[in-house]
């Protein structure tokens, strides 16, 4: 692990569909499940991206295409050089009998926390949702872990719908223990509601504009609470994230100003 | 914990964040003062928010770190609300960094920042990072330094002004000479050294959107102990000494060079936010190991 | 080893002993030609010889080191014999380094150096160390800068003059340019930076007889990275890019920004005299790795 | 052992007599029998000298009153802090049955020297001379070490005269397979005369004016061989002081000149 800049090639890209990839690196540090790197296009900018799994001697970090930086990362090719400081931050603890909750490209972190739940032989349950098929991504190895839920909002794989549908009938019929969520603020904010009243402990993977990745800038300061989501988060237990007051709220862009 | 005076303003501890570090909302402030920090300086803000430089904008090389975030900051609406936020949540002391793009904005936004009362107005006249849009920082002109510390005095009332220096230009002990002339309470010495550059070797690029950074954190430690000690030799207005300040024996050397008390930034990112504990717990042992009772017996003693 | 042209001088490999450093005589100029170092420099004399700042005049800290040696040096008649005998025992290039307490005298060190027939002359204007006695140093000035340039090509003959920089005063590149039209055939950059001070903390007092000193070594990297950058590009005159090299990869980050050759100075503390040879291999590596030819092909890359 | 510049209490002083003193300090690093440190009188200037001893837990400096800063030392007591950088330079190698001849404060490195032969049980003879008995420091300890030869030039110690009026007959009456030296150069060219013919190897001590001590200034490099004696010396053996065309002759100030 470097907080030091150094770039790296690509190694390999998966398409999994259009604007949604996968890239593998040589695996250049060890990464707990939920920790983020700093990504690197030269003369372009800079953002924070979930490690989405290790695989054999690669990581890969799994990417949607939104605006300037995603869709630039898009025309990458295989042997390109681009910049990885990291990992960052602290990721999740692990539980058995845990239900994992995804939205859309927010699936990436689970995917290691998946991998890493299994290697210790934790049993868990995935929920996960998205606008289409394709960015459920790895949806077949989701298949092969065990129980598991599919929600798109067009209905192109698993239920037509989002997960907060079928979330109460699965935490009705089984016996849940510990909840992960990773995705969209506003699919959290939702899901919040409904498990606070089961008194379930969980942890959520949060997203915020980030400049240093390393605790200095002040950008990713939740209000509330003073953590820095850099260091303190992404991943955030429940105590952590009820002293936040600006969840599901504004946020701050890359002047300091809540947009 | 050592109380300290300054400016008629009494700090818990002699350690205070330094500008552009956490010093952006009073939830971040106010958890550092919870590590011990005795003050803190808000990151340097403008009339108008600035998105700042692209990323890479912060990038630790081995010896300590470039930064060419670029005065990216909310505005002076947003940062007077957290100032105020911060003064109900919280009674230590804090400073507001301001800047301007001209003398004119210098005086406005220190009119409007004294309209929140914080403890002490800091200017930024220093930042090496603005080079392209403003010519040289403004810091590096005697006249210039002049004229704004005058305007800044007349648009602050009776809140206290420290002009921040950077360790270039035309000397730093001039410089401070012509602040306390003009009415400077007091000078907070040094903004980031340099600039510099990393350049990746892969890809042969700057690695700072910006290209070049301001140096801070160890590396700069002996240029910010020199400029501090000038500036003691030439003024005697108080000194905030800044400038890779990491371990107890540098905020030592800080005050034996005449600091009054101790900025602190890139050392949270080595030490934590703990830094600021642990810096004032080693100042305190050192005081006691030395047998001195207080960090007044021991400023500026280098100069003996 | 990379054959490197600068200036119709051929050298075995790109890595020059910067001045200062073992340049004092013959015999220590032709051991580090022994271990991969295709041109030495001497330290910087004058007309007359100088003792230099009292001990300790030459200290490490953990991320470079500080020196204020005050140019102490045997004077002319003494280098100009060291030279000579240089030039009987080894082929290797030899750069002359010159300084003058006055203007008239950089051109008479000039006169009396040209005719030991060095490979080329260097005019260090910039040395932090003597400002007590003779002010700002001269490469602070744009007039200073460009009447030492004029006299010096003046009496320098045939012989190509580098005049060498510091990173600081009123811009490198502008200062590189006035070199540039008054003549200079190259520029050297950087001299060290700061300057710096340690303070002993039991004793209380500036390790340094002379107080302060310069800054060289991996804390100056980046500076003199992005100082070699902005005279690269404002001059089309070769540089010697000095400050900071100590690994393979600050070699490599100087010539993306625009170095035609290297200057090693204070890394033979890091990495012993063994560290010419390190670089030359690390270079030749680099290239090969990233499928390049020669050193030509990447010089200044990280402008494109 | 520190580069860097740092300050230690003298805890202990020993007077040997007029102008000869040893100081104590804690044994702060670990030392080779010849090495050197930088001793920092604050305010005044810096100077190396050989550690002349290791015992216990502390460290041994053995000064001679010369000129400023030895004799500014001669005021110093105990409790009063000096910069100590090193250790610095190779020290002695070791061998059996060697002759140890030593010149004034030249002593100094051979105390040391001769502690670490004897835990190594290597044998040896001590041929020791000074201006006069005090600048023998310790001779009731080298009496103790076995066969021992003193001379001063007023016959307060030992015979009356030099190392060099003794130095044939020890030759002659022993099996001297290695000597060592150290003191002034102008002894040593003598010694070195008069022990070549006989072809027995010998490392000697030398001492230049020095600035930095870390091989990087060029003030101590000796002519003709380009040596660095802060680094590859001062401790020097045959091969590398025949290759020193400067023995013996002029050496350099603090300007770099040859005085
Ligand atoms: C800790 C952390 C981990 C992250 N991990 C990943 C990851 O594994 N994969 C990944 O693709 N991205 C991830 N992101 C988001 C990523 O950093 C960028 O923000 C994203 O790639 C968009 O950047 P852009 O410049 O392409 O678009 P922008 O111009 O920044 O965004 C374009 C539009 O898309 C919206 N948008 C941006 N990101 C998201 C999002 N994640 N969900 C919904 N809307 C969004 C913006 O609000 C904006 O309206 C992570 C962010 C953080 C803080
Ligand atoms: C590697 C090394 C190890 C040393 N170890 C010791 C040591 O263990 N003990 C010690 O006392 N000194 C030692 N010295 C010498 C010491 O560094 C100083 O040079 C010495 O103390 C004199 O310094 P000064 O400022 O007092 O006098 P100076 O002003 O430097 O000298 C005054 C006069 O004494 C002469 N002089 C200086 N030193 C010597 C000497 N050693 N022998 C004969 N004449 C001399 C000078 O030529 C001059 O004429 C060592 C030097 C070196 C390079
Ligand atoms: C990321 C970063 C941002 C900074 N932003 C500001 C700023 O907005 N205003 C300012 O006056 N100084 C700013 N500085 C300079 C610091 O306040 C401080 O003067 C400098 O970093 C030296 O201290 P340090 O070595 O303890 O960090 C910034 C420094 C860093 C590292
Ligand atoms: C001990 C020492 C002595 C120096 N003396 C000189 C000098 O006489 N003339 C000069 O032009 N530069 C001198 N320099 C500066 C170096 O030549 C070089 O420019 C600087 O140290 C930066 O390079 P570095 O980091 O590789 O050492 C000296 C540097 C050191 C460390
Ligand atoms: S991104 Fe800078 S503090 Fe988190
Ligand atoms: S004293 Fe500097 S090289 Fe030996």
């Amino acid at each position: 692990m470097s907080d030091l800049m150094q770039t790296f090639p690509i190694r390999r890209i998966v398409e999994h569909g259009p604007g949604v990839k996968s890239f593998y690196f040589d695996k250049i540090f060890n990464v707990e499940a939920g920790q983020f790197i700093n990504l690197w296009i030269p003369g372009l900018d800079e953002k924070p991206f979930s490690v989405s799994s290790i695989t054999g001697d690669q990581i890969e970090l799994s990417i949607k295409a939104y605006g300037p930086f995603s869709k630039e990362m898009m025309k990458k090719k295989a042997g390109d050089y681009l910049g990885i400081r990291g990992p960052f931050g602290k990721g999740f603890s692990f539980h058995d009998k845990a239900l994992i909750i995804g939205g859309g490209i927010g699936i990436a972190p689970l995917r290691i926390l998946a991998q890493k739940l299994k290697e210790q032989n934790n049993t868990f349950i995935s929920l996960l949702g998205a606008v289409t098929r394709q960015e459920i991504i790895f949806s077949s190895w989701w298949d092969s872990l065990g129980q598991r839920h599919f929600t798109t909002d067009d209905g192109s794989l698993g239920l037509k719908g989002v997960v907060t549908d079928v979330l109460p009938e699965i935490l009705k019929m089984n016996d849940i223990k510990y909840i992960y969520a990773a995705g969209p603020e506003i699919m959290f904010v939702k899901v919040k509601e409904m498990i606070d009243p089961t008194g379930i402990p969980y942890e959520f993977c949060m997203e915020r504009y980030m400049k240093c990745g390393i605790g200095i800038c002040g950008q990713c300061v939740l209000d509330g609470s003073g953590i820095r989501l850099c260091v303190e988060g992404p991943v955030l237990n429940k105590e952590a994230l009820s002293g936040i007051t600006e969840l599901g709220m504004k946020h701050r862009d890359a002047s300091g100003r809540r947009v | 914990m050592i109380n300290t005076h300054f400016l008629n303003i009494e700090l818990k501890s002699p350690t205070v964040l330094a500008s552009g570090i956490l010093g952006l909302t009073a939830s971040s402030m106010q958890r550092v003062i919870e590590f011990g920090c005795g003050a803190v300086t808000t990151k340097s803000f403008s009339l108008d928010w600035r998105t700042g430089h692209k990323n890479p904008s912060i990038i630790p090389f081995e010896h300590g770190m470039l930064n060419a975030v670029g005065l990216s900051n909310p505005g002076i609406d947003e940062m007077v609300k957290e100032i105020r936020l911060f003064r109900r949540q919280c009674t230590a002391p804090v400073f507001a960094s301001i800047f301007g793009r001209t003398l004119d904005e210098f005086g406005e936004v220190t009119r409007r920042a004294a309209e929140a009362e914080p403890d002490m107005i800091e200017v930024n006249i220093s930042c090496p990072n603005v080079h392209s849009e403003f010519g040289q920082p403004f810091g590096e002109s005697c006249p210039d330094t002049a004229k704004i510390t005058q305007i800044v005095k007349k648009h602050a009332g009776k809140i206290p002004v420290s002009i921040k220096l950077g360790p270039h230009g035309p000397g730093i002990g001039k410089l401070a000479k012509i602040c306390e002339e003009n009415g400077a309470d007091a000078i907070t010495a040094i903004n980031t050294a340099g600039p510099g550059m990393l350049i990746d070797i892969n890809v042969r690029k700057p690695v700072l959107a910006n290209k070049t950074g301001g140096v801070s954190g160890p590396a700069i430690l002996p240029i910010a102990v020199k400029s501090v000690y000038e500036v003691y030799r030439s003024v005697k207005i108080p000194i905030i000494g800044t400038g890779g300040i990491t371990k107890t024996g540098d905020a030592i050397q800080m005050i034996l060079a005449g600091a009054h008390i101790l900025g602190v930034g890139t050392a949270v990112y080595y030490e934590g936010i703990e830094v600021f504990d642990k810096l004032n717990k080693g100042i305190e042992n050192y005081l006691k190991e030395q047998g001195f009772d207080s960090i007044e017996e021991i400023r500026g003693a280098a100069h003996e």
